[in-house]
């Protein structure tokens, strides 16, 4: 990772590195496509190469492309960043660490988010394993960002109950009844998150975050729906198009996968000028995927060029 | 050997070696057994580039690789399965002597003279190393074939067929207000009716056309040939559409090595 | 609605707020019964929830479910959340008799139910709620059997072309011309997954013609049962086409069971031996486009089949053949010719108009119930929804 | 004998196991017969594990092309079963997991096996590039359908699809291409793969029937004689 303390001779060459690296990819694939009006077939080798160094020059001088966000990204953001400051959003880590790679940078983004505009946060999880995850949001971002943040006054994290479903099913009316106590065993009553708060019906906003069952369909039939609240999500990319239907009546945005994530990223770093140093793992993913997907993209275009110029001759004779 | 050949390995060897040193040395003072360490992650980093290799051509350093990968892998799974399936599976039902000897807990049970049948069927298969007795092993063969039938029989049934036919009973109708309502707010937008409307004719008749295509004895002429030429497209579809969505998994896996080689290998801060 | 008064912030110290006992109602009318179509192992409690346990502000915390083993004493089986109203036990025995009683706990009392009668599960001998099941297995194995029968007595039946099948012999007679091998590839599951037996039928027909030519054939198998299998039936080629000596065991060999393992290899295979032709027919995963690509590359002809939709893409994209799902079963029957095999493939169809009549009543149902709500039509719907939905 | 048999066993194995899903006081024979079945696979070990190791002594001793490298199989294969088998360097007595952390098995499955398989898998990146160079061509009406849905999934998934779209208004957001992409996977894709699942159901259940009933038996030597 960049950090502030990159001597600047190193950071230069990360720039050059990748002002090279890009002006190489983006010449070869035009030279190729040159080649390709003169009906000159491309080798394998030359497309493995291009993929290697599409993949790998990214990763070595970290390249980001400029996400814009698609509306149901933007969906999310832009509510939490219209809740007034001190509004109550619940985050619930419904994922295990198989699932961490594609979720975990957007739970990250939202804490940061919420955070920074004032929300309180509430974090519990529905899978036993999310637990082990909240830690990472707290060592990687509450911590050494939000130092002044207090534990029960800004945030809380409740944990985790045995129950699926049916534990939705008592907090949409009762959280208390669910977890008298938070997870250092402070009393609900005590808890300053919880004032004025006594079921799920009065959060502003609650965001779901995995990607397996029990999950975001589960909040959406057991709270969203019976409750009236505004729900929205993050989910792994493979269940992202199972969940449109229910957007935007029933979830009012969602982010699927690492592209969603890297969206998500890159609106916070465009609204805040103080995450600009703040890791962005899912945006620094992107890079190699952006880069990858063009190259394929202009090799498909390449291939076509070909086919379109050869048939073209075969009619001239 | 080439001598060209024999320079090329010999300095492949040279730089490995000078890694498994840097690496060692990286290692002195976090790990316990820095040497070793530096050796792993140096052969791990030496069989990737192998195996990676096989891009460019056929050689040596893949062929060493693939054939390491069958001997270790073969046993990988050989080794599994003696440990889970006859000392985990088998042995806690049939014998109690064996159970304490392997220290796993022993099921008694009235039908456990069941599993003599897995383990007499075993033997018969491998009958077939006799010349004459050979066709015996055809019995457990036959029995295989059965169990497979059966089970899947009623499993694909269900699951395949069944589930798969009650999933497409979708309405064609969507927040259904009267004709004159539909065409005074129809508009594309991605979450508006006439496009939620379309997305469940389209599910409708995709699948009706897509089952036509599979038709094996009904000529595909007239209209039900244009039926099933509707059901190749929306297949195709499916096809593209699946395989322009694995790309990303696919590239991810390639950033998985790459970083190993970058962060784990050569050290670099990334 | 009960608003409980706000002022007073529970003490911190919970010793104290132990002194004062939070009463709550027991659960009531505890009912066990017996858990229908099971082999007597299981049971099912119910009961009322304490009226103790509301949804805002009730003083249920949890229930917990005791039972007492052929009136023996009492142990504690399960918790449960509170709202809950009923607890399927399991893993009973049919010749034990079983009571129990539900206690309601708050966070310092508790509130027993009545004991409930003592039962045992009974065993059922058939299992009703899967009776649509059965008779749509019924009626797609009946036409099937029928349509064999009618075939086998000589009624013609007709069956459209499968251009990946029509290609088989010309894959062959190519590598036969060309001096090369034969490479067939039947997935990497073992011979429990149709896939495979359907490779393994297909692979009785190929090798009926390779030992015609005399073209020679090289299989790598990723299991030691699919090799014993295959050799048996390359075996039984060789000898209804009269030439036994030319059979050799060698024609197939085990390379391992690791997915990832056995594809270098067979890429090796390739590189090295570069065959004429290479058949990819039955389960495969990830290792598909890897195969069909290196396929690709030695120049091969290539036919691919299998049922993994999410495999299919590649082999369109990099195969000139490729079986879709139904066809690769259809393959064997096919190849074949014979009248009664290809009758099963009628049979087929029948199932596939079965799934037909099904949609066009169930959308056609549920557009009408989209749009007005006639309860007799929600009836059917239901109805028709249920006879294509297996629950356990 | 040779070929009676084995038709009964199949049929009356296939038929039994068929009917015991309706009968719940043999619910459990479908999980037991698969257990059989892994232990038979046990047993074949014995067969594939000899003859990859006859194919490769064989290779070594009449010094076939590339018989170096069998070396290297063999010595694999016994250095790995010994591992296993005998649990070196494994923490604990005879009952410790076989995969447990420090012991030899594990040590080389985290070394050897894992980045072989994984790199193994990561050149599917690479074959998807040149997949797509081949295979997407407008050659005639299926390929350019097959080329067009790819490419607006390909499309929809970079920052490239937002941008060239993006200005599309919302009453046509159909159009703009991350939505469209979606679309395209719950519509039309979500039919295809369903009726290919439904014709592989029915394949199945008539690929079942006629092992059971003997009417498919290649697998036993064919249907002459």
């Amino acid at each position: 990772m960049m950090n502030a303390f990159t001597p600047p001779l190193a950071l230069a060459l990360v720039d050059i590195g990748r002002i090279i690296s890009l002006t190489l990819i983006a010449a070869g694939l035009l030279w190729l496509f040159i080649r390709a009006i003169k009906l000159k077939e491309v080798e394998r080798r030359v497309i493995f190469l291009f993929i290697f160094i599409s993949v790998a020059a990214p990763i070595l001088f970290p390249t980001v492309f400029k996400e814009k966000a698609t509306p149901v990204v933007k969906a999310v953001f832009d509510k939490i960043e219209s809740l007034p400051p001190g509004s109550k959003v619940l985050l619930s880590y419904d994922f295990d660490p198989a699932m961490a790679p594609e979720v975990q940078p957007m739970a990250d983004a939202f804490s940061r988010h919420c955070l920074v505009k004032g929300h309180k946060i509430i974090y519990m999880c529905l899978f036993a394993t999310g637990q082990g995850q909240f830690t990472r949001t707290m060592e990687n971002v509450i911590r050494p960002e939000f130092p002044e943040k207090i534990d029960g006054v800004d945030y809380v994290n409740i944990g985790y109950k045995a129950g699926n479903e049916g534990v939705l099913n008592v907090i949409i009316s009762d959280f208390k009844k669910m977890f008298p106590t938070d997870v250092n065993a402070v009393p609900y009553d005590s808890i300053e998150v919880f004032k004025g708060i006594r079921s799920c019906k009065d959060l502003d906003l609650i965001i779901s975050i995995g990607g397996g069952r029990p999950g975001i369909k589960e909040w959406v039939l057991f709270v969203g729906d019976p409750g009236d609240v505004p729900i929205a999500t993050g989910v792994a990319a493979v269940v992202a198009p199972q969940l449109y239907p229910y957007y935007p009546k029933q979830l009012l945005g969602l982010l699927g996968g690492v592209k969603g994530a890297a969206e998500y990223e890159s609106e916070l770093v465009a609204h805040y000028s103080r995450f600009k140093d703040s890791p962005t793992p899912a945006l620094l993913m992107m890079g190699p995927q952006t880069l990858a997907h063009i190259v394929i993209m202009a090799f498909i275009i390449i291939g076509n060029v070909l086919f379109i110029q050869g048939r073209r001759k075969e009619g001239k004779r | 050997m080439k001598r060209t050949t024999l320079i090329l390995m010999a300095l492949v060897v040279i730089f490995f070696a000078l890694s498994w040193i840097f690496k060692a040395m990286a290692f002195k003072g976090v790990e316990e057994h820095y040497i070793l360490q530096g050796f792993l992650v140096t052969l791990a980093a030496f069989l990737t580039l192998s195996i990676m290799s096989f891009l460019y051509k056929d050689n040596p350093f893949y062929k060493f690789a693939e054939h390491l990968f069958v001997g270790i892998s073969a046993a990988f799974w050989m080794s599994m399965g003696f440990w889970s399936t006859i000392v985990g599976n088998l042995f806690p039902r049939l014998s109690e002597g064996m159970s304490n000897f392997f220290k796993v807990h022993y099921i008694p049970g009235d039908y456990n003279f069941f599993f003599y049948v897995p383990v007499i069927l075993g033997i018969l298969l491998l009958m077939r190393l006799s010349r004459n007795y050979g066709w015996i092993s055809r019995w457990s063969l036959a029995f295989i074939v059965g169990t497979t039938a059966g089970l899947n029989f009623i499993r694909y049934l269900r699951s395949d067929f069944i589930n798969q036919v009650s999933s497409t009973f979708v309405p064609l109708l969507v927040d259904w207000q009267g004709i004159g309502h539909f065409f005074s707010s129809l508009n594309l937008s991605a979450s508006g009716q006439f496009i939620m409307m379309l997305a469940n004719w389209v599910i409708f008749l995709g699948v009706m056309c897509g089952i036509i295509y599979f038709f094996f004895s009904k000529e595909h002429t007239g209209l039900f040939g244009r039926a099933s030429r509707v059901g190749i497209w929306i297949l195709m579809i499916t096809f593209g559409a699946s395989f322009g969505y694995t790309v990303m998994g696919r590239i991810s896996l390639l950033v998985g090595r790459i970083t190993f080689l970058f962060r784990d290998w050569l050290g670099l801060n990334i | 609605m009960v608003v409980p008064a706000r002022a007073v912030p529970e003490p911190a110290d919970s010793l104290k707020a132990d002194s004062v006992e939070i009463i709550i109602a027991p659960p009531t009318s505890p009912v066990v019964s017996d858990f229908k179509y099971d082999d007597g192992n299981s049971l099912i409690l119910t009961w009322v929830p304490s009226i103790d346990d509301l949804p805002v502000g009730g003083k249920v915390l949890s229930y917990h479910i005791f039972r007492s083993d052929n009136g023996g004493e009492a142990k504690k089986i399960a918790e449960l959340i509170p709202g809950a109203n009923y607890y399927k036990d399991e893993d009973l025995y049919s010749d034990t008799n079983y009571a129990y009683h539900v206690v309601a706990l708050s966070s310092n009392s508790r509130a027993a139910s009545f004991q409930t009668a003592s039962i045992r599960p009974q065993r059922e001998w058939v299992n009703l709620n899967l009776k649509y099941l059965f008779f749509i297995a019924l009626i797609i194995a009946a036409s099937v059997i029928y349509f064999i029968e009618t075939a086998k007595r000589g009624k013609k039946l007709f069956v459209r072309k499968i251009a990946g099948l029509e290609a088989v012999d010309e894959a062959i007679g190519r590598a036969t011309e060309m001096g090369r091998t034969i490479l067939f590839i039947p997935g990497i599951h073992d011979m429990d997954d149709v896939q495979t037996l359907a490779a393994i039928t297909i692979l009785g027909r190929v090798s009926r013609v390779v030992a015609d030519y005399d073209t020679k054939i090289r299989m790598p198998v990723a299991r030691s049962l699919v090799m014993t299998a295959a050799r048996e039936t390359i075996k039984a080629s060789y000898m209804s086409a009269g030439r036994p000596d030319a059979y050799n065991d060698d024609m197939v060999n085990y390379v391992t069971d690791e997915q990832f393992g056995y594809v270098a290899a067979v890429d090796g295979i390739m590189v090295r031996e570069k065959p004429a032709t290479i058949f990819l027919l039955g389960a495969f995963f990830a290792e598909s486009l890897i195969l069909a690509e290196t396929g690709n590359s030695v120049g091969a002809i290539q036919i691919a089949g299998t049922a993994r939709p999410a495999q299919l893409p590649f082999f369109i994209a990099a195969c000139d053949f490729t079986l879709i799902g139904e066809e690769l079963f259809a393959a064997s029957a096919y190849l074949s010719g014979e009248p009664k095999q290809l009758g099963s493939l009628k049979g087929q169809d029948v199932g596939k108009g079965i799934a037909m009549l099904a949609i066009l009543l169930g959308v056609l149902l549920s557009t009408i119930a989209a749009v007005g709500d006639t309860e007799t039509i929600t009836d059917i719907l239901n109805f028709i929804t249920r006879v294509f939905t297996v629950t356990n | 004998m040779k070929r009676g048999v084995p038709l009964i066993i199949t049929f009356v194995v296939g038929t039994v196991l068929i009917f015991s899903v309706f009968i719940p006081p043999m619910e459990n024979l479908g999980e037991n017969f698969t257990l059989f079945f892994d232990i038979i696979a046990v047993f074949a070990f014995f067969l594939g594990g000899g003859n990859l190791l006859r194919v490769h002594l064989t290779k070594l001793t009449r010094r076939k092309r590339d018989w170096e490298y069998s070396i290297v199989t063999i010595v694999g294969f016994f250095f790995m079963l010994a591992c296993g088998l005998f649990k070196i360097g494994n923490p604990g007595d005879i009952s410790a997991s076989l995969t447990a952390e420090g012991s030899w098995f594990q040590t080389i499955y985290d070394n050897v096996f894992v980045p072989l398989g994984s790199t193994m898998y990561a050149l599917l990146a690479f074959f998807v590039a040149s997949a797509s160079y081949r295979a997407f061509r407008a050659k005639n009406r299926e390929a350019t359908i097959l080329l067009i849905a790819a490419f607006i999934i390909l499309l929809g998934r970079t920052p490239l699809g937002t941008f060239v779209t993006g200005w599309i208004p919302d009453s046509f957001s159909v159009l703009q291409i991350p939505n469209l992409a979606i679309w395209i996977m719950n519509s039309p894709n979500l039919a295809g793969q369903r009726a290919i699942m439904i014709g592989i159901g029915l394949g199945v259940v008539s690929m079942s029937l006629r092992l059971i009933l003997g009417i498919e038996r290649t697998y036993l030597g064919g249907e002459d004689k």
